[in-house]
């Protein structure tokens, strides 16, 4: 929850704290330990890793927010600088509330011109100390980070004995590892128990996580196409998608791998470009196997031609689009979500493909797996929309959850003894209650043999240029799509009392907008609240929009892509939609929305 | 839109091979091409390629990317499903399907545009990859399906059907191959079923990728005089480095291998080729050799045919990978999903 | 206009054929001169090409429609049918309106079962003249066209000595050539005048075409990219673009060769494809030249990436895209309007393109050298949204005209001295009233040198990941695209007395929606006019359909792609727009207009 | 984002060229690459290469792609337009912008993930068109900016850093080029200035397409043990076939061209390219020998450097087109457009 930029109270797991680094110097192990421990303490937290799209060298920063109330969207006001960065003093310093601290590394003098008299300065000798204990270069430069920690966990009241615990487990194998950081944590530790005084807000033990864990969308999404058997994966690295394949590739090996023979029962195959991974996908899903790729904005873009492909030659295919700053390379290290119009409509000609929407990493766990069977189900591309902010970030989740009992649905395939008993096959028809006709797959019978192609076919599949058979396919092909709608995951829908307007979202602006709705309720302001999480869409979002006077659909992107959607696929009339639109690159936060909110309030007739 | 009463071609032997099978039962629908275009010879020896080697209709898979080539597949082995994609995508979609299901042979089909301009990428990487499929690159040094542009395989100086000659340099599949470490290389002319067949036969008995570069002339808009891909420039100046002999699994003729000098190369599933009157200077298992002889012939303006280049010993995709012997789609599921047990386990390392 | 099927007056320039023959057998340039000839007797006429995707054997027709009152739109009914191809007797003849003709090659009797009572056959022994007269079996086959021409001239009163003179144009360098038609043509004229009596329709000399010219669309392009000053061109060959570029290379052959030199003031570049025939002219707009690129559906799609480098980097870009029937390879010979969501949205991430609609080749030849103009001064790509029926079809337009005080609009470049008098030079800042920023070219000066990048800039043209750096850059090129609306092509609006409806169009739709307006008035309908040129849309556009109770776009796509950037991009209520679309590949014509828009009499208020 | 502040690097030299530049004047931004990172030593040996040429920085055009590699360009020559475009994309992007301005000197910088995988066909294909540019591939064998994936350029055998073995066939651009029919190309390492500099100075004087293949090292991806591409590996197994000397144009050197058993191979414009020590059996204008003996050191694990193969004879790509000596973008619209006449003359024949 928000609080005014002056009152400091002493405060007890509600604050946020910012550590300013230099990418590259080992600063993201230090901080994801900060964050792990506050996890173990049963404390709702949140670490957003603001990193530049360089190895070495460049700004980084990390972003802690612990809130007892369980709101975890990004703060902008921070009670605490790490400033480990000298290169952005200047504007690290700035971004500290009034009567916020700033922790630094005083080996050398701060420079007066950075000095504030509304925030206090914490000088720890970090480098100093790190010297005169550690004799290599680089581990002097990697333990700073381990005692700036120390230092952290003194001020904030983190459970030693939790982070001992994690070191323990982190370094299993290393103990002389383990030692150098226990070493530098208590350098730290030790400085700042000696030197400050308490801070006016700390941690305190919470039992919140107890059947929660600390997961990034990326390993949830790999994880959830190992659940739902993917066999084949194909793929061109590009950030933020790339963790997906590592993920996905390090569970294969875990959970596929023949312990005697080392076979594999999965083969991912880096491609030589997005094309061809998109390619692959068909080739593989035409065959028989679960296939997909996970890529970004110029991968999709990349991909468009065979999207149609696929779409017309009604062969699955699975995407996960890691979403990431557009257009063109854009900010490969900050999140957006840009490519919803891209997906929806992709490739020349009358295309709509079928999107998922998640908003944290147990949906993209949930939303990968059902990802196949829509495909499978309605033989088409599906995209599933994550971005940067839910991919690459740890998040704190519920525990997932798997059923035992669930088996994938193929769709309408015919095996050779049901094409015994046909006369003769179709391709394209006849067609079942959600316009989707039966396939079959290569090796399993002559009879059931047919020519995919891209080209004007009848619905019996065979070539044609003939204007009514060519309409009488793509005809239907629209109507497939609506059916889907009935399949996709519904949306989730919250409503308050006495609400009158409607707040609309997708995705990872999920916890922004629910710390949003609670503070505009306190402000008089109360809004129903609606998450829309898959398109086509269910007749239950043109329900809740046109049950509304005004809707204000919040997304990451500069033009409205989600409300162009929900104009373009719904019946709801155009003045009930309104935009609240936040693309600079950096998770969302509740203040953002409700000033998008409030500051239309003029433009619409409704509230006392 | 009504299909073609041209009477369909009439096969006098109605022999049977090892399934009991006619070559009739490895034909396809009738060709929509031109008459006497060359593709339709190369479907000719496709056709009697399966049949020879009785390969199972539907355990044949049918690639193709687009151009008046990539529509071929419908020509042949109606019984196998077929996949005319897009246009230079045909390797990529390949290594997909490939990598799905193992157990069928594999059969792609393109031309000179769609495999040496806008293909060239994923030719290149499927070669590299090695993976197990006869790929069919129908070279007329145009591109027929949109009315006759040079592609990158004409030659320098070669005429364009206006007068105009072509000024750059060809990309040569035999040659991109050998500096990519292509496993099985050859060239044939679609005019020449002699040698295509066992060309083929030995293509799809390969442990990899064959690529297998066959003049066929255009004779809508590449057969003209001044062009180098014309049925009569193709017959003046092509020169045979050898014959191919293709020795299937278990024959008797494996006695005579190796001898009166021939060169035999035993294939990964148990057949041999055998090369008959190979030059002394060329040995078809030396790349070196094979790029010389190449280099020194194609200087004085021959084509040179033949299966130019193998080896066997390289593994390909799915050896590479370590995949089960037994189709990726076809693993039960069961042994796919490691369960809810194993989540929670797994969940632990996220505390 | 459209008659009923069952009268028969004897009409004068009223009425249509068609000729059905077989692929690859040189029936076009009999087709051709028929067309001409009636062209040059002074006649509206129209001559739709519908030709298969396939080089020689399969089925072609070729439609020509005579109008004395100028609807030269595709007419569904046939008074004529010219059936040559026996492979389609069976649908040709039944396509042939009651009352009708049919002239057939009686060299082979026809199959009682294609025999109707409700239409005269005309057999002409075609094969068996030609096989008598000519020798070469090519000869042959080709002279069996012109002999069917022959046959028409006869029955339809075509000027015979107009057509000679076709004939002295055309062979006036081979003689033989000359002779063999005559010949052929006479076969089939002698042949005609005796066997048959005059038909109930027939031609006479008007004076419509004085001012007229018969060019495809695609040549006209080509032409406007000439006269614009364009100097390189990247292409890679598809259907049914190929044809502008072949007009390029020719008209630079004749117009940019130096005849003692032989250089040529132009580059054309066959590309390997579509990705880098796109990067060819990003590559030379950079570099400061006027550059375009011609393809189809496709080729958009594998261009989407670099697109959106083009938008971001502001590089100036010119494609026409010669649209065919999608999705994927869908129908490449026949005509759609199916690209204009993808052209406009081109790429992931943020992107809004600017679009131009031409309705016929006088129209592409206009818009070609226009797209050139705004390409330069909002440094941004911009689309020619052909097709393929104005494209590959010869219409009969107006005399082009070229005002030789035109000067290339090369929007905001600094030269050398320019630079001199500035301080210090930016890429992206100060913008002027249309939102756009100098650029520079290299080779001019040092001072100009800046780094072009598709990753995140600011305003200064320096890298950033900063978001409000970022955005307002991207704020910018929203702008910007929106003051490109005053500088497109105005909608074409023409208001009839007491319409309270609309009926919208772009492009080739305009000859059948005119004709259809007319017959509506009659009909008691009258509707206003609106052909939109442009896109983004000037406020004209919204001002015409808010003006109407109802809006009918009239649009070649099953998704109605035009109506969806109309909802989008303009403030009009989406109750007040309604669609009629006909997608099926072949040219539009007035009958469906009609239909779609009274079939939805009922779902709207108006009209006594 | 404030720039980084380590201290700008010393060049000690302040001598001046024949413009009366200094090194520095061919300086650019600081480096955000990682220390060490070979790329920047590639961009140290285009500075002084462009410097000693006295090429005029506004009359070059830097061209790159995506990548580590593809950042460099503005690192050097501030003076110079640059285009940092798309992954893959350059070559073809370059290609566009050569055609409309032939006068400018163009250095595209690439890497072996940008050229060799999604890029692979623009490269091949701007070889073909022989465009004048040099054409840098910075090859560590990963994708640096992606974190450390294996490239198309990665050896058989060499380990990642998590000590997975590469196993497919590495795409040599040094053997693809010369299938190809390139008509310049080097090998050379980031840690050899010596050798690389003369090499890209020969590069910039070529007739058409140079291409310089540069192993330059990723120290934080792939330059530890089992890598084939690290700077101890690459400095233990690198054979230098020949030594480049560049001789500018109307250099008195040019009076003992072809003396003391050095090749000399005068280039397009005037300038002399002189190899010395070149082995017997070696000739960097004969394509045989050279792919010869390539292969054969290679096959003892020899990374073979030098300027391999050169060949002035063949036309660029403005030459084959016939394109006047002028920038098509500085032609006068005068000149261009045929006018109001011209077109009614023309409209004579749509009747
Ligand atoms: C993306 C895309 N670009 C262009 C085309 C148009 N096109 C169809 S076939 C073809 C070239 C065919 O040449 P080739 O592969 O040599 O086959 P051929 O017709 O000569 O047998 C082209 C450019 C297309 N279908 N798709
Ligand atoms: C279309 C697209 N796909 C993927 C990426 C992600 N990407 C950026 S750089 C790169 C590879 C860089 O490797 P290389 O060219 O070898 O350069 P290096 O960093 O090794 O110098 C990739 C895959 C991208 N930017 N664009
Ligand atoms: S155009 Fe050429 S390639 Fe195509 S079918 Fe005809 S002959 Fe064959
Ligand atoms: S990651 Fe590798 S290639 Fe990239 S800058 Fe660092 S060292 Fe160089
Ligand atoms: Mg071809
Ligand atoms: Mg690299």
């Amino acid at each position: 929850m928000l609080r005014t930029g002056v009152e400091i109270a002493t405060r007890v797991n509600d604050f946020a704290i910012k550590l300013a680094n230099v990418n590259g110097t080992g600063s993201a192990s230090a901080n994801g330990l900060l964050m792990q421990a506050i996890f173990r303490m049963g404390i709702p937290v949140s670490g957003k890793n603001l990193f530049p799209s360089n190895i070495q060298g460049l700004p980084t920063w990390y972003e802690i927010r612990v809130n007892k109330a369980g709101y975890t969207a990004r703060a902008l006001d921070y009670d605490l600088m790490v400033a480990m960065n000298s290169q952005t003093y200047d504007h690290d310093i700035k971004e500290v509330r009034k009567g916020g601290y700033v922790l630094f590394d005083s080996s050398w003098p701060l420079d007066p011109h950075l000095h504030r008299d509304d925030v206090t300065f914490l000088g720890v000798p970090l480098a100093e100390m790190c010297t005169q204990s550690f004799r290599e270069s680089r581990e002097r430069i990697l333990m700073k980070n381990i005692a700036y920690a120390g230092s952290l966990i003194a001020v904030l009241d983190v459970d030693m004995q939790i982070v001992e615990q994690l070191l323990d487990e982190k370094f299993s194998a290393k103990k002389a590892m383990r030692e150098s950081n226990l070493k530098a944590l208590k350098l730290g530790y030790d400085y700042a128990r000696e030197h400050f005084d308490p801070l006016p807000f700390r941690l305190e033990k919470m039992h919140e996580n107890s059947d929660k864990i600390l997961i990034d969308g990326n390993t949830a999404t790999a994880l959830g196409c190992v659940y739902a058997g993917a066999t084949v994966a194909a793929w061109y690295p590009i950030t933020p998608s790339t963790s997906v394949m590592d993920a996905f590739t390090g569970f294969c090996n875990q959970y596929r791998r023949d312990k005697e023979t080392g076979e594999m029962n999965a083969i991912i195959i880096q491609a030589e470009d997005e094309l061809s991974a998109i390619a692959m996908v068909i080739g593989a899903s035409w065959n028989g196997a679960r296939a997909f790729t996970s890529t970004s904005g110029p991968g999709i873009s990349l991909m468009n031609e065979l999207l149609g492909l696929a779409y017309y030659a009604e062969i699955p295919a699975v995407i996960m689009d890691i979403q990431r700053v557009g257009p063109s390379t854009g900010m490969p290290t900050r999140t957006q979500q840009g490519d919803v119009l891209e997906c929806a409509y992709a490739s020349h000609g009358d295309t709509k493909h079928i999107l998922l929407f998640p908003s944290n990493p147990a949906e993209c766990f949930e939303f990968a797996a059902k990802c196949f069977d829509l495909a499978e189900r309605f033989q088409t591309p599906v995209f599933m929309l994550s971005d940067l902010d839910i991919g690459m970030n740890d998040w704190v989740v519920p525990r997932l959850t798997w059923d035992d009992s669930y088996r994938p649905d193929r769709g309408r395939v015919l095996d050779a003894g049901q094409l015994d008993e046909i006369k003769k096959y179709f391709r394209y028809s006849p067609e079942d209650e959600n316009f989707v006709a039966a396939r079959t797959l290569p090796g399993v019978s002559a009879k059931g043999a047919f020519f995919t192609r891209g080209s004007g076919h009848t619905k019996l599949g065979a070539y044609t240029e003939m204007p009514d058979e060519y309409q009488e396919v793509l005809d239907r092909l629209l109507k497939k799509h609506k059916a889907a709608a009935k399949f996709v995951p519904a949306p989730v829908i919250e409503r308050r009392k006495g609400a009158r307007i409607g707040i609309v979202t997708i995705g990872g602006c999920d916890p922004a907008v629910r710390e949003a709705l609670d503070i505009l309720e306190r402000q008089g302001q109360p809004a129903d609240y609606m998450r829309i999480r898959g398109f086509p869409f269910d007749e239950s979002v043109e329900k809740f929009l046109n049950g509304h006077e005004v809707n204000f659909i919040v997304e990451q992107n500069r033009d409205a892509q989600v409300k162009s959607l929900l104009i373009l696929e719904t019946n709801v009339p155009k003045d009930k939609l309104r935009s609240v639109l936040v693309y600079g690159g950096f998770p969302l936060s509740a203040k953002w929305v409700i000033e998008g909110v409030l500051s239309q309030r003029e433009t619409y007739a409704i509230h006392s | 839109m009504p299909s073609i009463a041209k009477p369909s071609a009439i096969h006098p032997s109605l022999h049977r091979n090892d399934l009991g099978l006619t070559i009739r039962d490895y034909e396809g629908s009738m060709s929509t091409l031109c008459a006497g275009c060359g593709h339709d010879s190369v479907t000719a020896a496709i056709v009697r390629a399966c049949f020879e080697l009785s390969l199972r209709p539907h355990m044949i898979g049918k690639m193709s990317g687009i151009g008046c080539s990539s529509k071929t597949p419908t020509y042949f082995v109606s019984g196998a499903h077929g996949f005319n994609s897009a246009h230079g995508r045909m390797a990529a979609i390949a290594t997909g399907a490939i990598g799905a299901n193992r157990e069928l042979t594999y059969i792609g089909i393109s031309g000179d545009g769609d495999s040496l301009s806008i293909g060239l990428g994923h030719m290149c990487h499927a070669i590299r990859r090695n993976i197990k499929m006869l790929y069919v690159i129908e070279n007329n040094g145009v591109y027929g399906l949109t009315k006759g542009q040079f592609s990158a395989s004409a030659d320098v100086g070669s005429k364009s059907k206006r007068g105009e000659p072509n000024r750059m340099a060809p990309i040569d599949p035999v040659m991109l191959g050998l500096s990519l470490g292509a496993t099985f290389i050859a060239r044939s002319f679609s005019g020449d079923k002699e040698q295509l067949v066992p060309i083929l036969k030995a293509g799809l008995a390969h442990r990899g990728f064959a690529i297998v570069d066959v003049i066929s002339p255009c004779v809508t808009f590449n057969d003209h005089v001044g062009s180098t891909k014309s049925y009569l420039y193709t017959r003046n100046n092509m020169l045979k480095v050898n014959e191919t002999d293709f020795v299937p699994p278990a024959s008797e003729i494996l006695a005579d291998i190796g001898q009166n000098g021939a060169v035999a190369v035993p294939m990964h599933d148990g057949s041999v080729v055998r090369f008959k009157g190979v030059p002394p200077d060329y040995d078809p298992r030396d790349r070196r050799k094979v790029y010389d002889y190449l280099q020194e012939h194609h200087g004085k303006g021959e084509v040179v045919t033949g299966l130019l280049y193998l080896d066997e010993s390289v593994p390909d995709m799915h050896e590479l990978n370590k995949t089960p012997a037994v189709s990726l789609s076809k693993i039960p599921y069961e042994k796919l999903c490691p369960g809810s047990a194993a989540l929670d386990a797994l969940q632990e390392e996220f505390r």
